[in-house]
């Protein structure tokens, strides 16, 4: 397999150190937690979701692991304000604030407690089970190039994630460009269900959530596929990521970095055992590759 | 997905604390917990008290409903999780209150050589009964009206030489807890302690990170619940703790 | 697990001989292989979807079996009004005929072609990868209602087969609810793609295609779920069953009945493996369970 | 997903035939078929000639871009696919024209006795120099050029007794077969014969319904792509065939 150069990652003003990235909501609510996923090889990290009031989330169940794929309503448990504590031993690390809110000016108040604090922000336009916030207004183009443009303001680095719970992810794309994201990042969970039969009501607290892992790396590769030709701002692949393959894989269909969530699941150490395949002395630079399937 | 049991036998522990059987043995090594779901309430973390059996103390809405139910209810288990107890050599083991849940099978597999348990009341003592026939037992209360009157670390400074010990598995409150952690780092073996620890949890699995814990960002849920000493010494263990939120709590 | 009664099922004015339909496009190129399925167990069969003129189909690759799925971009092969005599030797058997079309009153001339001859139509709004029809019609509420409108006029059984890939489900259920249709069909494939990193392009000759089989199932489930409180026709449940458990789920979900195409893959007589253990003589009538998640 | 092979030789056989041997041996039995992506065109079925080799004609727009591949060209491979051949006591082996590239494994492999190998002409015979060494090899070509002067069924109404042998395995040209499967139908023995059909394919897995037989839907790339004569005496075989839409057409 083709391998890469290990160098500094540039993606949207947010300086890495690979291409590797700890999705949102992933081991992202301490600080410890995120610093642990740093030292075992992730090249950068994201926090929890962090929105304008402290939240408990859904009762649960709200997680349950599926043959290669998690299904998880949490919705949106975050300690607000109280987070930044958690940020103090991870100063000058790569870590970007992960930030969600139901009105642009939500996602605005967020931003500011951050600024200068975050190596950049993530929108969370995308979470598909969290009513009045996430997807419920990334699939509207004219909210999310105002919570957008909220939250660029700040002239810090603004990725927008998106859902691909849309008829077209390229025109919820073009509306964060719009805005001024720096980078796009897709994709957060597909919406999904499961039930249990033999207490005949749907296995989690929410009843819906959002699928995850490898099952839905063929979903994450189209949409980070069509955003390349939609857009012009660098694109981050998630979705599924679970081997060396697939960061290949995704770079192949447009993506600059990668993020990874439910890969810990099988693996707590997933982010070094990428690397190790990934990187090598004589590997190519990922400029190379990156969109090279679309000639 | 959640294994859907049955229960099939509700026992009486103490006015607050009962344990439910059902109709699924699992496999499970000792100190190894499930999620357990209250349909229609909260999925809730559980150590398996037997592979067949949870014993569960009340202490708001989920725990109210389960030793509410009756047989023949249906729950859900998602488990075995984590990593449950590695005793070696003589095993002492140390409960207070519900705690003592992980450790019965433990006791019950003939790996403990000393028990002390310990309660705030002699009517709150569980298992008591059968620990006497399975190890050496020793009983602490904190009123006095059973065996040593006070706490379990009471006992631990009169009655044991800590040293004659090469494992001590511990389950309690924090605050039990952290008592024999220090006596056991005054010791010098803090290594030899076992403690299966309690934290907020949503997914179980060492996902979602609400079980983390300072400084390292150990799971409670997957690199635990039962931790050495000496991992947990230098840590948030007995001085705070985090919500369903995040937010830190002392404990 | 809840086993079934076996009964005749009717669904959206089909009578079926139990509840596992064959789903369209999987062998359903010849009569032969349609009666082959119902000899096999399946209760009603789909027909690969039917349009205005001959087509061959896109370049190949056009299937790649995953693990736990298929992705495919056939690209709408089909015989045209020539499929007429595959249907000779299954006169009076539970086959409904799928259609598409590019405008409404293409979906009117083939259907004209099968009035009396199929025990129903299928209306595919719903393919992910043939540009201008299914998908491409079928997210837009309008055109769903429309072509709807066209089919339902000859009196026949209308069931219309929804896609995944749009914002919200509910709304495309409801437009072709209101243009007469007798029952919605949920899902087709989920918008997909693969690379292949050797030869840095994508697998499929279409590049992009739909994902079905196993690992669709919880996004089906949601749809399904989700018309159920949007709708009041039946559903018919379609993506990922692959075992009588799935057929109780869908069912719980909302789903009248089930089609089940991509686990002919693993099991070519799937259909009775799956009827084997649903039905049984002290099973309980499908009314009883259809929706129960719902309570 | 596909396996990706590098072409490491590419070896003349006739003016339009070739064989292609890759990187990559796969693990086959005699008749099994992979379905080859060559990039930016298409992907159609092959027999695998050996395990890494395909030998394919130039019929059109694919294989003419296959015979065309120079050593390095990278191509996709979908398989072993399908059942391939189960050869019992006496083999006979039958082969027209490219349809001897599933046949030769077998031959490679010991289990045939006698091989019938027939072509156009005496430069387009295949495999024949090392068939000569491994079989009882015996030759036809329509024009005379080499061995019997006529087809191959020439050879079997006089060369050969054809119920002393247990198995026969036949790849040719569809009317080449028909008239084989006549001969064993006739001498009451169609269930000895084992054909290799050739249907049109597009998914390769028996999903997509486009390679089904009347009046069974048997799928030749699943439940083939051999048949025994009797599985196939009273179907479309020998008489009519689908297109890439469907569309029936005469054989
Ligand atoms: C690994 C582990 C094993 C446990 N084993 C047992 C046992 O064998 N028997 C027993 O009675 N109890 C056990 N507990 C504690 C038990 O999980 C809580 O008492 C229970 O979750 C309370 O839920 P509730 O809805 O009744 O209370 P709530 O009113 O919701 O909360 C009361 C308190 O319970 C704790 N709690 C609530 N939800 C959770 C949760 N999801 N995760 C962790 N703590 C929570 C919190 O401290 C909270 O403040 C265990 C906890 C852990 C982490
Ligand atoms: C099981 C099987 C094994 C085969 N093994 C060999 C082999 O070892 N060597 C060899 O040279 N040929 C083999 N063939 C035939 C080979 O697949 C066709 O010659 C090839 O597909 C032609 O493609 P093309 O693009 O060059 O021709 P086109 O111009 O596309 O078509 C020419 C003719 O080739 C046939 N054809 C085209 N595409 C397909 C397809 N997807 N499936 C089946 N037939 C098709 C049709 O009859 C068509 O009319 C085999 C076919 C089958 C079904
Ligand atoms: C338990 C869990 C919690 C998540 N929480 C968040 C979140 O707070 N914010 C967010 O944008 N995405 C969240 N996600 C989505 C992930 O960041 C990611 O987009 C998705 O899981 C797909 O990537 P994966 O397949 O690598 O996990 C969460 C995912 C999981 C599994
Ligand atoms: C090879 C293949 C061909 C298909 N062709 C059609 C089609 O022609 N018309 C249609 O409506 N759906 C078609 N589908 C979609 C299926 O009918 C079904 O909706 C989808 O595969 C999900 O169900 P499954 O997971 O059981 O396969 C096709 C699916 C496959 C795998
Ligand atoms: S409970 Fe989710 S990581 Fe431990
Ligand atoms: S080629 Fe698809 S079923 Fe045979």
């Amino acid at each position: 397999m083709i391998t890469l150069q290990k160098e500094l990652v540039h993606v949207g003003g947010v300086t890495l150190d690979n291409h590797l990235i700890l999705a949102a909501g992933v081991l992202g609510t301490t600080g410890a937690s995120l610093f642990r996923m740093l030292r075992q090889g992730a090249g950068g990290v994201v926090t929890k979701s962090i929105g304008p009031n402290p939240k408990e989330g859904h009762a649960g169940p709200c997680l349950v692991p599926l043959e290669r794929g998690l299904l998880n309503a949490m919705g949106l448990p975050n300690p607000s304000k109280n987070f930044l504590q958690e940020l103090e031993p991870l100063a000058g690390k790569p870590v970007v604030v992960s930030i969600f809110g139901g009105k642009p000016d939500e996602f605005r108040t967020v931003a500011s407690w951050f600024e200068g604090v975050a190596a950049g922000y993530e929108l969370n336009l995308s979470c598909p089970h969290a009513e009045g916030y996430g997807a419920a207004i990334g699939s509207d183009p004219a909210m999310v190039r105002a919570c957008t443009e909220e939250v660029a303001a700040f002239g810090m680095p603004t990725w927008v994630k998106l859902t691909p719970n849309v008829t077209d992810i390229g025109t919820i794309g073009r509306a964060a460009e719009e805005g001024g994201a720096t980078a796009l990042v897709a994709i957060n969970t597909v919406r999904a269900m499961r039930i249990a039969i033999d207490l005949r009501r749907p296995v989690l607290g929410n009843r819906f959530g959002g699928l995850s892992g490898a099952m839905i790396f063929p979903i994450a590769l189209r949409c980070v596929y069509d955003l390349y030709e939609a857009c012009s701002i660098p694109i981050i692949g998630c979705g599924g990521v679970s081997s060396a393959a697939d960061v290949i894989e995704m770079m192949m269909a447009g993506a600059s970095a990668v993020q990874i969530g439910s890969a810990v699941y099988d693996d707590s150490s997933v982010f070094g055992s990428i690397a190790d395949v990934l990187y090598s002395t004589d590997g190519v630079s990922a400029s190379g590759i990156v969109g090279c399937a679309h000639e | 997905m959640p294994v859907v049991v049955t229960v099939v036998e509700v026992m009486d522990e103490t006015p607050t604390v009962k344990t439910l059987r059902f109709d699924r043995k699992f496999t499970i090594l000792p100190g190894q917990f499930c999620m357990v779901w209250v349909p229609g309430i909260d999925e809730v973390p559980m150590g398996f008290s037997s592979p067949d059996m949870i014993t569960v103390q009340r202490v708001g809405e989920a725990t109210q409903a389960l030793i509410s139910l009756s047989i023949g209810s249906k729950i859900g288990i998602r488990g075995p999780l984590g990593n449950g107890f590695s005793p070696q050599g003589r095993v002492l083991a140390i409960a207070g209150g519900v705690g003592v849940a992980p450790l019965y099978p433990l006791a019950v597999n003939g790996s403990v050589d000393t028990f002390i348990l310990g309660a705030r009341t002699e009517a709150e003592l569980i298992f008591a009964d059968s620990l006497m026939d399975l190890t050496d037992l020793k009983i602490a209360t904190d009123d006095g009206t059973a065996g040593h009157h006070g706490f379990v670390t009471g006992v631990l400074d009169e009655q044991i030489d800590l040293l004659s010990y090469d494992t001590i598995c511990v389950c309690g409150p924090e605050m039990m807890m952290k008592g024999i952690l220090n006596r056991l780092s005054d010791a010098g073996i803090a290594d030899r302690g076992q403690f299966s620890l309690h934290r907020y949890m949503k997914c179980g699995v060492g996902v979602c990170g609400s079980c983390a814990m300072d400084p390292d960002g150990l799971c409670v849920c997957r690199d635990g619940p039962v931790f050495t000493g000496d991992q947990i010494i230098n840590s948030e263990f007995g001085s705070y703790a985090r919500d369903a939120s995040g937010q830190r709590k002392r404990v």
